[in-house]
């Protein structure tokens, strides 16, 4: 472990990872949780033109804190308009004008198909997830998801136990087979580093590497034989600016 | 035209023993307190239908008030889980829990198919997801015109929505302000409605944001100042974060969601 | 997001011969001025979509810029016919004129199927009326759960919509209220959107009953006071009745509206 | 003609005729012209808690003068609530809300049929009407409705040249073949009485007559043989009350 990664925590650097990956002036459809984290670190920081849209009717919320809930009021005082949870679905999110899907999930699978639902079988879970929310149709019909969660071998799995949302289904092709609109996941983000899918197979690949964290460590958290790309980047550590950002965030809220 | 009662005796009328009940708001305006007053009433066999049902369905599937949840996203928002439902799905404890589950879209499309008095509606949704392979009310419709496939979900008609909003005037219209979900839809959707609202007003003056409901198309306004605690009202109360965590321990025991049971609902009745 | 533009060169980048082409107003906030400049800019082959084409579309028609007119209701508003559009059906001066018409309901939810991104809307419409003989683009649809008819119609996708709006601000946000017919829809459907308002303003401050279309769904804003003239803009000026009035006996004779033509519209030109 | 019948013409007999067929707190979709002058006078008159539905979007309009068009402003001021064109169809009209829908016609048949299409052939039209707007839809979803129109024979005729909204299609009973929700045209208000469908038949028939109307001039200003009602009523005469109020409202127009 460095001194710089001392300074910071694994979260931290997620979070920070996570919000690099949203350019300035993208339409994101933000889930609430560390998705909504990484949305308002990146709007306070290298993306002030970012537009976020909640599901809970929010389009173009501005929050000088994060909020606490998707439905927080600090979303709706400061929105560009304010919508029906109807609306927001069909007329904001179905027809395809929103860049990005940022989502989390409890379990994400080789091909990066998510599950929020159960883990186990459906008719007698082992766990009982939330379930579904809008993020199967926030997968579907976004330009692109990103994916934000810890890396553990919980979490990533070969196959997930119930397909809330479509990833990559079984591999590349099937999305265009299913006629879904979207490219799916091109990046999932976790506390250990960056996967994205092959080119031709589709597969969540190990393609960049937080500061300090051994390859070894990633493989351990992943429910898969993980493939490491050829050209492992290493994720620049958090500047000093985007921490600050990011504590003041949190503690504001 | 609404009539305007007593919260108590609104329930007692318009919420009635396997009904189909949606209480909706997405986080904002919930009807906590109208769901505190059918726990009380020991309504039972009810299909309980919200797009996020969070604590209060918690509160009434642990009371043992609900046979089957249409929902969309259950959970304890910011917190966690909801322990009560998780233990109904379970163990069936206090009583089964039938569910089905849709994605918000189609939650979302299921009410606007109901206050449009269309017997379904048509989304691009759920495509390639394992929900219709355990939900039944998905199915697939073809476009007439580019033969498309897309997904039809039915109507929900509620035989009672309940929601919460800021004010209503004398003659009972009501007035919302703020993120206002689905509750227009819900309301028009249900054969009955049921309104709690902050304040009654001599007369509603127009808010950015708004959205009335005339007075014709709700069954029973009832003045329950914050009845959405402890979610918020906008302009009136913050939400009460602290409420939602300290409701995590009380719903993982059997015991002390009980006793939080008698001590916070059934004693007010008495 | 939205290019702040001046009017000529909105129209001249955004309309082309040929498009398909919506100005929608529901009697309020008509964009008569948008009009008038693609009459200007001799815009031909258009296929103009409207639900209620009342006189800028009697315009639009006289001065050959149309092939095709897709409406539920065409008219003068509290006058009575439209001339130029009765000329061009009958005999086809200028040009033939191929209709489409639908309901209001019909319209309306062809529009909303646009701004959805779905091919096509469902709606309880239609039964028994002659319009289906007549009218290709409506077929019957049955419910998958319920094995109820209904009436389908397919989306509404104009390559280019313009409606009239009260303001913007100078990121190109625009804001409309009181009747706002179908232009939030109309603009979401579009493949490009221009809007004319009266006022670009520094900022947005919210309105009862308003309707905020955020810059990054609008292709140009142009600022043209008075642009709804003859319709109006609440809060900027009334409707003048006199000039709806005074439209019938101008468009009932083809020379006197070719006077018109040159006077009022094409002399700006220069 | 009486004493009385010189004190107003026959267009303000059939305003005050429609507009006492309005009960006072029905809610009621208004056409423009006659429907919108009968509405208005009867909530200045005998119903003033009656609720105006505009198709412009005004849900509870409560204008203090007649409005100049169907999306007069004074409308969305006065409305218990202003919604989208989309919205006052899907929610509003669709699904039954509405008591009665109150609409003009250009043509009306024998069975209650509108045309507001065309006049003749529809591709080789003598005239071309403006068309269908909201009515096919508000004769097909409200509980009952109201046709008000000036009696004559090129309006009032056997078989209406283009069906834009249907009334009682071809007779009784085609209107539950047809699977219409509504009762349809229950009461046709003219200048010179007002017409009802036969129980049996659904032929409209002249049940009421104008104060001092002859009955030869009604069947000469109708299309087909019309039928007289056995117990014929006479309209009693517009009251004072009514007269002030119907001219007050068109002289504050």
């Amino acid at each position: 472990m460095t001194g710089k990664y001392a300074e910071y925590d694994s979260d931290e650097m997620m979070a920070v990872a996570a919000a690099r990956a949203l350019a300035n002036g993208v339409r994101c459809f933000v889930g609430i949780g560390l998705p909504s984290t990484a949305a308002n670190l990146a709007r306070r920081t290298h993306a002030p033109d970012l537009v976020l849209i909640y599901e809970s009717g929010a389009v173009g919320a501005k929050p000088d804190r994060l909020p606490a809930s998707i439905g927080d009021g600090i979303l709706a005082e400061t929105a560009d308009a304010v919508v029906s949870v109807p609306e927001v679905f069909n007329y904001w999110l179905q027809p395809g004008r929103i860049d990005v899907g940022f989502l989390g999930a409890a379990q994400l699978d080789r091909f990066g198909n998510i599950n929020t639902t159960v883990i186990g079988d459906y008719a007698e879970p082992a766990v009982r997830l939330p379930g579904a929310g809008g993020a199967p149709e926030i997968a579907a019909s976004c330009r692109e998801v990103f994916v934000v969660l810890p890396q553990s071998r919980r979490g990533f799995v070969e196959k997930v136990d119930f397909v809330t949302s479509v990833g990559h289904g079984r591999g590349r092709g099937d999305r265009e087979r299913l006629g879904l609109p979207g490219a799916g996941p091109t990046m999932v983000v976790t506390d250990l580093g960056v996967l994205r899918p092959d080119p031709d197979t589709a597969e969540l690949v190990l393609t960049e590497i937080h500061e300090g964290v051994p390859v070894e460590r990633v493989r351990a958290a992943t429910g898969w034989d993980l493939r490491i790309a050829p050209e492992l980047a290493r994720t620049p550590p958090p500047t000093e600016e985007e921490l600050t950002a990011l504590r003041r965030l949190k503690a504001a809220s | 035209m609404a009539e305007i009662l007593a919260l108590a005796e609104a329930v007692e009328r318009l919420v009635r023993d396997g009904d189909t009940v949606a209480l909706e708001g997405f986080t904002h305006l919930i009807p906590v307190r109208a769901g505190h007053e059918i726990i009380r009433r020991r309504r039972r066999d009810l299909t309980l239908v919200r797009m996020t049902p969070d604590i209060v369905y918690d509160q009434l599937i642990g009371a043992g008030c609900a046979r089957k949840l249409v929902f969309s996203w259950g959970g304890n928002p910011g917190v966690g889980s909801l322990h009560r439902f998780r233990d109904a799905v379970r163990h069936g404890w206090p009583a089964p829990l039938e569910l089905e589950e849709h994605s918000h879209a189609g939650m979302a499309n299921r009410y606007v198919a109901g206050a449009s008095g269309l017997p379904f509606a048509v989304l691009r949704g759920y495509t390639g997801t394992d929900l219709p392979r355990h939900t039944p009310t998905i199915e697939p419709i073809t476009c007439p015109f580019t033969g498309e496939r897309l997904a039809a979900v039915p109507a929900l008609n509620p035989d009672v929505t309940v929601i919460h909003a800021q004010r209503a005037d004398r003659a009972g219209n009501v007035q919302l302000w703020g993120l206002v979900g689905v509750q227009k839809e819900a309301v028009l959707a249900a054969r009955r409605s049921l309104v709690t609202v902050e304040e009654i007003v001599p007369e509603l003056t127009p808010v950015p944001d708004g959205v009335v409901l005339p007075s014709w198309v709700v069954t029973a306004v009832a003045e329950v100042p914050r009845g959405a605690h402890p979610s918020y009202a906008q302009g009136y109360y913050e939400r009460d974060n602290d409420y939602y965590a300290a409701w995590d321990p009380i719903s993982r025991d059997r015991d002390r969601f009980e006793r939080w049971l008698a001590d916070e609902v059934y004693r007010e009745a008495a």
